[in-house]
């Protein structure tokens, strides 16, 4: 199935947890939150969070600004 | 003068907050904030890139400076309520400078989405910071609506045009409940002591500093200039005369002494 | 900032030159000179009273600050070379805040009595640092004739309208060999800074500090205000733009960092 | 004979010198200076200089201003 | 210069619009309209007083000149939509000035009820000019609901300080596709003329002519301030130059003519 | 407004003065000159080419607006008076305006020069007009030495800066006996209108006719520019309030009529 | 019954028009507009309209001002 | 014997008038005037007024300005 991370449109394995997808895209443990669909996802809930198909997925971090 | 002012449940010392945007380097970054004495800095949400290590956070950490993500880019209130959750989230903190954007060629201000995500917000259990216009009314409103400080600009962000309408401040000062904070368009200190001299409690600024030539020393004029500024209007100034008044005695008086 | 300036043949660390004229009293005169941080001031010379003790003088020898004196109150060249060569005959220092003044009503400098004076001071040895109006042409013949400053005036003495015409003063440094010294008109901080920034190498003012409700607060105030337009010139500002640029990364560019 | 010292028409017996009016007018040593007919007069000289009848003096020190 | 604007279906000559508000009397009223060369006036809707005459509509009747209601002193959105609507049924325009004021200190407008006021009137057939604050973004919103003109403050109603934030107007005139007309604060002539420098379209005045001393020779003087900034928009003034350009030949320079 | 005012024993209807100085064309300059309605303008003493037709003399002749003659370019004293005589003689008119500029890049007059060219020049019988700097003193001694009019400068010749230090022409037209008559600097029709809002008696300008992008109609607009701030200030503007005043009558007052 | 008329409390006969009303309350005929508890009441229907006890009328003209 | 005349030399024949040599720089008639060595020599007098060897002559004119 397919979901969108950050723009850009990535295959995933079916009941593919948010966890391992992040996990995947960045090294950074700290500092960095996602939202599903519109939706913050707390951190704690990633492991359990299992993705749809087309899902839309942004992780987000802090960098210099304002 | 040091005497600290309060936003929210916190209490700074430093009456100057300085943003980390425009910096050329970390290096750089990192002694234009020591040098500006700040206690809270602004920080942008942005997607993470592959192999992000979050280094303006580690530099903010051990400067012991504390954090305030903004929701800089957001062109809805929607977008800015969810940008400051995601926020709060990365960052464990429910301070935020909101910002909501009309366009991104002005960088002004939309005022009805902005007291509409202010709501939201404070609903929510944040402390927010709104940049908005220098419309007196406006933040009366994002005053009512439970915001802990308005922080109207002086100008357009990032066009050194300082304080366009002293007016409109001292009007808006004159009103305000919570700190006045002056955002946006300082380019030199005589502009940042005028914002402070107008009874602003603050001054936020970002470019003036980081886009200057030299960061480091220019941080230390803005520091300086805060507090000039915060202590003329607390010395209470002479006022503006049409004509001269000597400062010697003049030649037939008995002197002073 | 703290890199000295030159003037004659002494060199200075601080750029604000405060002076004694206005204060309530010698303590709140004291406090004021000591928070201000200057180290050269000027003091008027005046018939004395039967038993004045000078008590100035003995204040400024305790606070180790040079004293310059000046011709305040003379209307023309011959009077002001007299009170100078008393003054140097008193206090036994050859420098000189030569003030002409054209009448007492304006106390604006009378520009021909003024280089009248000037040049004839300095044929006599007297290091002249002449009050004078914004004129870049008056200016120059000032240097020409040999002053070790020029000082123009911001606004009328007292008046606190700070600087009236920023753009002859810029003509004033860009032509200058000798430091610009901003003298008269400073009401706030702001105006402090502005004159710095102008280009200006020193600021002397008293009735701003003395004046002010607060004396010992407002020289704290003075003394950063120059210490951050001094700065803020150094260190580069940013240009003036008339539109908005953004501090904070565009929201599809990926981050610095 | 008469003088005027700091605008003021003062008697003064002929011959006395400078040092001793000054001496009379103010107990400041210091931070003094003097002109007779709108000339500086040198402390050093003040013993000797013998004051003339209709001699104009000023008598000038240091205060607070500008 | 005197080709006309279009407003809505009009079109006028005259780009001075005057106020009726405050003047002394009816007669001193009559003289100021004519020496205005106004073509178009406000008028404010109050109960009628037992044997009211309803004078001032003679008066407009007599001189030509159309009637542009206003809503003074509403409130909020509901208050202003309903009194336009009675200023229609008795006065028979659908033209109105728009103004829903935040509160009677400041009298300035409140942003959020105004574009609610301005949606409903113009759904409901009315051509709508706005008073407004100097937000550009604000204008925009009233110009995308369909506001026939945008109608900025340059200050406060009556206050006489000008055009406080030239640098808005200007960014307000450059996004505009409805005419930009400078509402409230004008004093001066000079502040008429460079409202209009500023590319304003036209100029809306009230106290500035009927609380001067003389209104009839205000007026006439508002007339050829209007005029004289809107020629000089057209004709291209000279660049902004920091140093001198000779207005006579060199010297040696052989001679044009 | 239309009373008339009088230099020396001439009095002119128009207020507006209009040099020669930098029109494109002879056709261009005649069409300015009619629009401006000026009866009064200036030329420069160049040398004689071969075959010079003295044309710009049969245009001001032909329109019949008087010739005032100017010492442009002149550095000292001496060749200030020379000029005056050659104009003298070769135009029949005892009037001059009087330059003595101190260098050719910044134009600005030199003080002391100026007053002692002025000085032999009434002494000779002519009706001087100076143009000078902002300096009410160096006006004062002007005026005393018997010129007809002082004409300080708003700004450096040709930079369109406007009126820089409004203060002080307001202290030069508190103390004149003579009209003052702003020179040099004037940009646009607002500046223009705000000398005579300050008390000026006239306006000189060439450059921002003359070079600006339509001659002819940037004419019109200074000549109505100037009649507008004559007109306002004899009117007596509204005072400046830092709060708003309503300008239509409260909802609960009984409406006026 | 009553009725309020520009903010006063009025007695009037039941089933008196609105056209009488105002006829009482005004000479002016042109340049006046009508609202009965916030609804503009046009001209043409005054005669026709029955007033309810309670009502409150605004009766407004034009003014000088702004 | 040489002349300057407006910056240039020019030789001229001894004894010639300074109204000849006017005459043939320029054919204006009016609005010109004429300083030599530094003084106004006035129209009447140039068909009288003999040049000297070393003469500096100016010729002016009006001409658009300030």
């Amino acid at each position: 199935m397919n979901v969108t991370i950050n723009g850009e449109t990535r295959s995933v394995s079916a009941g593919q947890s948010l966890a391992d997808l992040i996990a995947a895209h960045t090294t950074a443990r700290s500092g960095v939150a996602v939202a599903v669909n519109g939706e913050v996802v707390p951190k704690t809930t990633w492991p359990d969070h299992v993705l749809e198909d087309g899902a839309t997925i942004e992780i987000l971090t802090a960098v210099q600004g304002g | 003068m040091t005497d600290s002012f309060k936003i929210g449940d916190r209490s700074y010392d430093s009456r100057l907050i300085m943003g980390t945007g425009g910096a050329p380097s970390l290096e750089i970054l990192r002694e234009a904030l020591i040098n500006s004495g700040t206690q809270l800095t602004t920080v942008a949400m942005r997607r993470v890139a592959a192999g992000t290590r979050g280094s303006i956070l580690d530099l903010l950490a051990e400067l012991k400076i504390d954090v305030l993500p903004n929701t800089a880019g957001c062109l809805t209130a929607g977008d800015a309520v969810l940008t400051a959750r995601l926020a709060r989230e990365a960052l464990g903190t429910s301070w935020v400078k909101l910002e909501v954007i009309a366009d991104e060629h002005t960088l002004l201000p939309d005022p009805i989405e902005l007291v509409d995500a202010a709501r939201t917000l404070v609903d929510d259990g944040f402390t927010v910071l709104p940049y908005t216009n220098d419309d007196p009314v406006l933040a009366r409103k994002l005053e009512d609506v439970g915001c802990a400080a308005v922080m109207p600009l002086g100008a357009p962000i990032g066009s050194g045009l300082g304080v366009r309408n002293p007016h409109n401040i001292e009007l808006m000062v004159a009103a305000a409940g919570v700190p006045v904070i002056l955002d946006a368009g300082i380019g030199s200190a005589s502009d940042a002591a005028l914002a402070m001299e107008l009874g602003c409690s603050g001054v936020l600024l970002a470019s003036a500093v980081t886009r200057s030539q030299q960061p480091g020393l220019m941080a230390a004029a803005m520091r300086d200039a805060v507090a000039a500024g915060y202590a003329c209007r607390a010395a209470g100034r002479i006022p503006v005369r049409r004509f001269a008044l000597a400062s010697s005695p003049s030649r037939d008086e008995s002197p002073a002494f």
